[in-house]
């Protein structure tokens, strides 16, 4: 119902519970009916790029770490991709399963995140978030037997990995992929059949393949459109082309489509991990490089297909020891692009299950 | 002393005073206030007087007589009359409520001293 | 092997023979102090005493004898004044009160911590555990934080408006404690019209939580009190019609009577009426703001609903009389749907009130695992499921209730016989009118299946889009 | 030079844009194609809709500062071919640059566009929604300008190896 | 004979409800206008129960403390610039004299007027215990085709106001 004409302005954020860090979104309301949403964005803004700017090619990994908090291993990847690109390096074979590796396990964690917040935003009350996190903190236990780091990793290095994982870290692995398809059968037990979860994100926030791709949606979000395009097998970086797996596409484009692609990529990601770990060869996890790189001048975009989507790196070198122009192509902040498209005109629970299905990471967004 | 008991005892003029008071400040209101709403107020304050009058007279009145074999019903005629009257009181207040609201959004105001025109 | 395998491994933990020993000597007494028991109750040795706390009626009766003795002896003056066995009267009323005064604070306290400790359990993980033993002192250090929080009131808030509705949430979530049938002898208000009582009671508290939203001066509180609304007074209606089945069914709208009818007749109103019970219960969770209803306080949503402006002791008390009025819930639905203090004649071995705590108990678990469980619904299919499915199925149950009632009038079979019938045809119609009013309003369960992933082998674009959906 | 596997040689792309929209292309190599800015709409309309170009997605958009220059580069993604493109668009002006937006063919520039005028200061023609994001409004400067501090004779970047002696490259 | 909690809840009862009906008078702002009118709505509640009405005393807390009183806080919340104001019109003085005027007749009449009442004991032979059921035969006995009638009105109602408020599709 209406009142009168003045707008009924909303501030979701900066401080809010389904935002999921510092954002802000600002929703003209009509009674529950959004009438315009508007993104403020900004407010974790650490000028990432101009700061690579001074720092050498291996001192900008870190960074990469900050910028996707929930998916360092795959921030890492890309970038460090990049930069071989530039310089020209070569990966061992080992390295380059073990990124594969960590890359995978890393999509699972952030996937069980970003499907547990979720169903957090459609009210379930943190429970599903906790059975996720279960299964998260013993992947961040593994990061941590490996490289010291849960959240920050910095394991990648520039011509491989920073370190090969103890020899603990091969059962616990293998244990821990016996077990994961248990549990994402057990989410689906819990919350695929469930009727309101059903009757929330059905046909909520619904995105046509077409509207997707010319949004430069990537990731989980464009396939769950209807768009079979996985950077692991359009352009298979690191190993991937040796591995069998699938790429799960959705039907309709909703937030119920995302959410089963994302769980489902949480089970193709096993069956990788799965593959890598029995092919794993030996051999040195690393090339050296020099100390001091200087590639030559001029410039490389390298992608990686990480939880979010298309995660790239664009670095233009000038022949000095640090990146002249150090670019990145962030999933969160691009997937927001059609926010505004998606919830205008739905109701507000409706946008929120919308924003929690983008699955955003506030890092990202600002950099 | 049961004698003093006995003249503390209520009786109908007791309750038929407090309906009357309440019947006078429900009329003020009604015929006071500049707000539809408010006006709407003093009506539903004045039918409540009515209810206690009614209730009082079924309780203390000998007019309807007393409950019988035949008529068990009797003095709770004043009930069933109160019952109707809330009845018509939810119905009364939901679409008076209602016109206000209409009247705010053709008119913007509830005032009563400017809404002055049968039709608009 | 690092620390960071611990949780990886699994850890078998040897339980400790001081463990074992304790947990059999405990077992022991325990079976002991059964047979005692038994053996007191079978023998009669409690019977009509006021120590057989198998009914604290008796002891109350005691009490009242004696003082109507004491009474006696007060001058006449008085009891012309005040009324006969006054001194009875004014001590049950106290005693009553106080008892229920303390029965809430209690359960106040005792909840915080029931509840959290039930959803760190549903949720995999351990819940408060540091103050006191098993984080029991947990709802006190709660309470102490609360207390010495500063009450913030907003900017532009209507102080006085601000300041009243955690005080009149709080009332009803009191006074509907009046009419719990706890025992056969154990009813504060045995009203003959408990059943309106409770509706009337619990219809104030809308006024209450709307006036928190309204005079917040908050967007999120002005919504949360808007949805409240919508939801509570579209819910009580299926509420209503729920009990009005019940006083239908057993021809009285006083608690004990209706709990006695189930006594008498062998059976729980819930198995009747399943229906009901399920349509009552719902309801309940929309009227509590419980999930999956919890709309009003969405926290994914709104933040906090109503109540996102309250602070301190006053955010408190909106958060206790929540937990409190979930307990309520149980306890009425025990008292409606599920014999209240009766089970089966085992009533008369263990105390009727343990009986009905426990199944009050269990309604509340049902909620809080509810809770722990399910999403939260939207306000337009909450309101929409209360107006189109709710209310005319109810609607039509109530019709069917009321002619099976007529038609028991008439027909002098057994008890048993009759009731069958009964709860056969509402079962029965249940199933039938559900899924019939379902299709009727165009539910079609084979257009509502789910739809996996399909998995892809070849990268493409739109093009590649078109030829898997065609295909 | 590197260059990303999959991605189109700039020599044969900028053989057909020329032909199909004459005079955008300025500049062509390995890599890259270098375009007009004032015709950018034209090109990317053309590329998106050219069946054998079907460059669908805008996958990424960004800028650099070349000091007395700018460039806008845009990597255009072919789903359905599985190929990229790089094109360029070179802003002389480097005090009021400016570039047509390519909001019209790609919603997906709309944030990334929004990204580059909030950091570089780069004007976009046509876009609808041409504000800061990161920075607030009324904030006086474009952050990832190279002469960002305007700290005379200060040379943003690293100058040379932090832990190197002696040498200074620049 | 009544006890001397029932005359002491009398006065007291009768004391807030037209304490509360005045506060309706005199209270300026609408919505704590709205508060005193509960408030007086639950005295009079209170009356009834002294009456021994404990039917209509329960359904008056429910229509008249759990529906009214939203329905008036909404229509109030609904027109925001005339919401906080409960201002007397020009008709002020004149409406308090005719209120005072009514309430003097009332209160004469009742004092004066020799009513029919019942005496003592038949007002306690008089049950009113259990209202319920006879109130219940009544309404669908004697007075069911007012019953009958009430219910259209209240469907009447609740189609009227849903079709007053709803908003012009076009």
């Amino acid at each position: 119902m209406t009142t009168a004409n003045e707008p009924y302005v909303l501030n979701i954020g900066p401080q809010h519970p389904s935002t999921h860090g510092v954002f802000r979104l600002r929703v003209v309301m009509d009674g529950e009916r959004i009438q315009d949403i508007d993104m403020v964005i900004g407010y974790l803004h650490r000028s990432m790029e101009k700061l690579a700017e001074e720092r050498t090619y291996t001192q900008n990994i870190p960074f990469t770490d900050r910028t996707d908090y929930l998916a360092a291993m795959s921030n890492n990847l890309g970038y460090c991709l990049a930069a071989e690109r530039l310089a020209g390096v070569e990966v061992p074979e080992r390295a380059s399963y073990l990124r594969v590796i960590f890359a995978e396990l890393q999509r699972i964690a952030s996937h069980s995140m970003g499907n547990g917040t979720f169903i957090n935003d459609a009210g379930a009350w943190s429970t599903p978030l906790m059975y996720m996190f279960r299964e998260r903190e013993k992947i961040l236990d593994l990061f941590e037997m490996t490289c010291g780091a849960r959240l920050t990793t910095n394991y990648m290095r520039i011509g491989g990995v920073a370190f090969d994982p103890p020899n603990e870290f091969y059962p616990a692995v293998n244990a821990l992929i016996d077990e994961l398809p248990d549990r994402i059968d057990e989410y689906t037990e819990l919350l695929v059949d469930n009727e309101i979860l059903l009757a929330r994100t059905r046909n909520v926030g619904v995105l046509s393949a077409a509207d997707a791709i010319n949004g430069s949606i990537t990731g989980p979000m464009l396939r769950a459109s209807g768009v079979p395009w996985d950077l692991r097998k359009a352009e298979p970086y690191c190993s991937y082309d040796r591995f069998d797996f699938d790429i799960p596409v959705g039907h309709v484009g909703d937030c119920y489509d995302r959410f089963m692609v994302r769980l489902e990529e949480m089970r193709q990601s096993v069956r990788i991990i799965r593959q890598a770990l029995e092919d794993l060869p030996s051999g040195p996890h690393k090339t050296e490089i020099p100390l001091a790189l200087r590639p030559e001048p001029g410039e490389a975009y390298a992608r990686v297909e990480g939880p979010r989507g298309e995660l790239g790196f664009y670095v233009v070198s000038d022949g000095g020891p640090a990146p002249y122009r150090f670019h990145i192509r962030a999933p969160s902040l691009i997937n927001l692009s059609l926010l505004r498209q998606m919830a205008v005109g739905a109701s507000l629970p409706d946008a929120i299950v919308t924003l929690g299905s983008t699955d955003i990471v506030v890092g990202e967004i600002d950099r | 002393m049961p004698s003093s008991a006995q003249d503390l005892a209520l009786t109908l003029p007791h309750y038929l005073v407090v309906s009357g008071m309440i019947f006078g400040i429900g009329i003020a209101v009604a015929l006071s206030k500049r707000n539809a709403i408010a006006v709407l107020m003093g009506i539903e304050l004045m039918l409540n007087a009515v209810n206690l009058a009614f209730l009082a007279f079924s309780r203390f009145g000998s007019s309807f007589g007393i409950a019988s074999e035949g008529n068990p019903a009797a003095p709770l005629a004043g009930h069933v009359f109160v019952v109707f009257i809330l009845t018509v009181a939810a119905a009364e207040a939901a679409v008076a409520l209602a016109m206000a609201v209409l009247v705010y959004r053709r008119r913007e105001t509830v005032d009563l001293d400017r809404i002055n025109l049968m039709r608009w | 092997m690092s620390a960071a395998l611990d949780p990886i491994r699994v850890r078998v933990r040897v339980t400790s023979p001081r463990l074992a020993v304790t947990l059999g000597i405990v077992l022991v007494l325990f079976g002991a102090a059964s047979i005692g028991i038994a053996y007191v109750v079978v023998s009669g040795m409690l019977d009509g005493h006021w120590y057989d706390f198998r009914d604290l009626g008796l002891g109350m009766a005691h009490l009242r004898e004696w003082l109507n003795e004491v009474n006696a002896g007060q001058p006449a003056a008085l009891s012309a004044f005040l009324g006969d066995q006054w001194i009875s009267y004014i001590t049950g009323a106290l005693l009553g009160a106080t008892g229920i005064l303390t029965f809430f604070g209690l359960l106040l306290l005792i909840l915080v911590w029931v509840e959290r400790r039930l959803i760190g359990r549903i949720q995999v993980r351990k819940g408060p555990n540091r103050v006191g033993p098993f984080g029991l002192l947990q709802p006190v250090a709660d309470a102490l934080k609360l207390i010495q929080k500063e009450v913030l009131i907003p900017i532009g808030a209507d102080r006085f408006m601000f300041y009243l509705p955690p005080v009149l949430v709080f009332i009803p979530g009191l006074l509907v404690w009046a009419v719990v049938p706890w025992a056969p002898n154990m009813n504060y208000l045995d009203t003959n019209v408990g059943v309106i009582y409770l509706i009337a009671i619990s219809s104030t508290a809308t006024l209450a939580i709307f006036m928190a939203g309204w005079a917040s001066n908050n967007h999120y509180a002005l919504l949360g009190a808007m949805r409240t609304v919508a939801m509570m007074i579209s819910y009580e209606i299926p509420l209503s019609l729920a009990l009005l089945m019940v006083v239908l069914m057993t021809g009285s709208m006083q608690l004990s009577t209706i709990v006695q009818w189930q006594v008498d007749h062998h059976v729980w109103l819930g198995m009747l009426m399943p229906l009901a019970l399920f349509t009552f219960f719902f309801s309940s969770t929309a009227e509590l703001n419980r999930t999956p209803n919890d709309i009003a306080e969405a926290e994914s949503e709104i933040v906090a609903g109503f109540h996102t402006e309250y602070s301190g002791m006053k955010f408190g008390l909106f958060y206790a009389v929540e937990l409190g009025n979930a307990v309520a819930v149980g306890a009425f639905v025990a008292a409606f749907f599920l014999g209240g203090w009766s089970l089966f004649g085992l009533e008369t071995w263990i105390p009727p009130y343990l009986i009905f705590a426990a199944k009050a108990f269990g309604g509340y678990f049902v909620l809080v695992w509810l809770r722990g469980t399910l999403p939260r619904f939207r306000l337009d299919q909450l309101m929409s499921f209360a107006w189109k499915y709710l209310i005319p199925i109810s609607l039509l149950q109530v019709l069917l209730v009321a002619i099976e009632v007529t038609a028991m009038r008439y027909m002098h079979f057994p008890d048993f016989v009759e009731l069958s019938l009964v709860g056969a045809a509402n079962l029965a119609f249940t199933i039938f009118i559900v899924r019939a009013w379902a299709t009727f309003l165009g539910y079609r369960p084979e257009r509502e299946q789910v739809l996996k992933p399909t998995m892809a082998k070849q990268m493409g674009g739109l093009r590649a889009a078109e030829e898997m959906r065609t295909r | 030079m590197p260059r990303g596997p999959r991605q189109l040689d700039g020599h044969e792309v900028a053989r057909l844009l020329s032909a199909a929209v004459p005079g955008a292309v300025t500049v062509a190599t390995d890599e890259w194609v270098e375009i007009q800015p004032g015709r950018v709409v034209d090109v990317m309309r053309w590329l998106h809709d050219d069946a054998e170009m079907d460059a669908a997605q805008l996958s990424n958009l960004c800028g650099v500062d070349r000091y007395d220059h700018f460039e806008i580069v845009y990597h255009l993604q072919s789903l359905d071919q599985n190929h990229q493109i790089v094109v360029k668009a070179r802003l002389t002006d480097h005090e009021a640059a400016s570039v047509q937006s390519c909001f019209p063919v790609y919603t997906g520039a709309l944030l990334q566009e929004r990204e580059v005028y909030d950091l570089m200061g780069i004007h976009f023609d046509g876009h609808p929604d041409l504000r800061r994001m990161f920075l607030w409004e009324g904030y006086p400067a474009f952050p990832l300008r190279k002469d960002f501090l305007q700290i005379v004779d200060h040379h943003p970047g690293l100058p040379h190896f932090p832990f190197e002696t002696g040498k200074q490259e620049r | 004979m009544d006890s001397i909690g029932v005359i002491i809840g009398f006065y007291a009862l009768a004391g807030l409800t037209v304490g509360a009906a005045l506060l309706v008078f005199l209270v300026r702002n609408l919505l704590h206008a709205v508060l005193a009118l509960v408030l007086a709505f639950l005295g009079m509640s209170g009356l009834f129960i002294t009456l021994s009405a404990d039917f209509i005393a329960m359904a008056q807390i429910l229509i008249y403390a759990g529906a009214i009183p939203v329905l008036l806080v909404f229509a109030v919340m609904l027109t925001p610039h005339a919401s906080r104001d409960n201002a007397n019109s020009l008709f002020a003085p004149g409406g308090l004299l005719i209120g005072l005027g009514f309430a003097a007749l009332f209160v004469f009449v009742a004092m004066a007027t020799v009513w029919p009442v019942l005496d003592v004991e038949t007002l306690h032979v008089q049950s009113f215990a259990g209202t319920v059921r006879t109130i219940g035969a009544a309404l669908l006995g004697d007075y069911l085709l007012a019953f009958e009638l009430a219910s259209v009105l209240l469907l009447a109602a609740f189609v009227g106001a849903v079709a007053l408020v709803r908003e012009d599709e076009a």
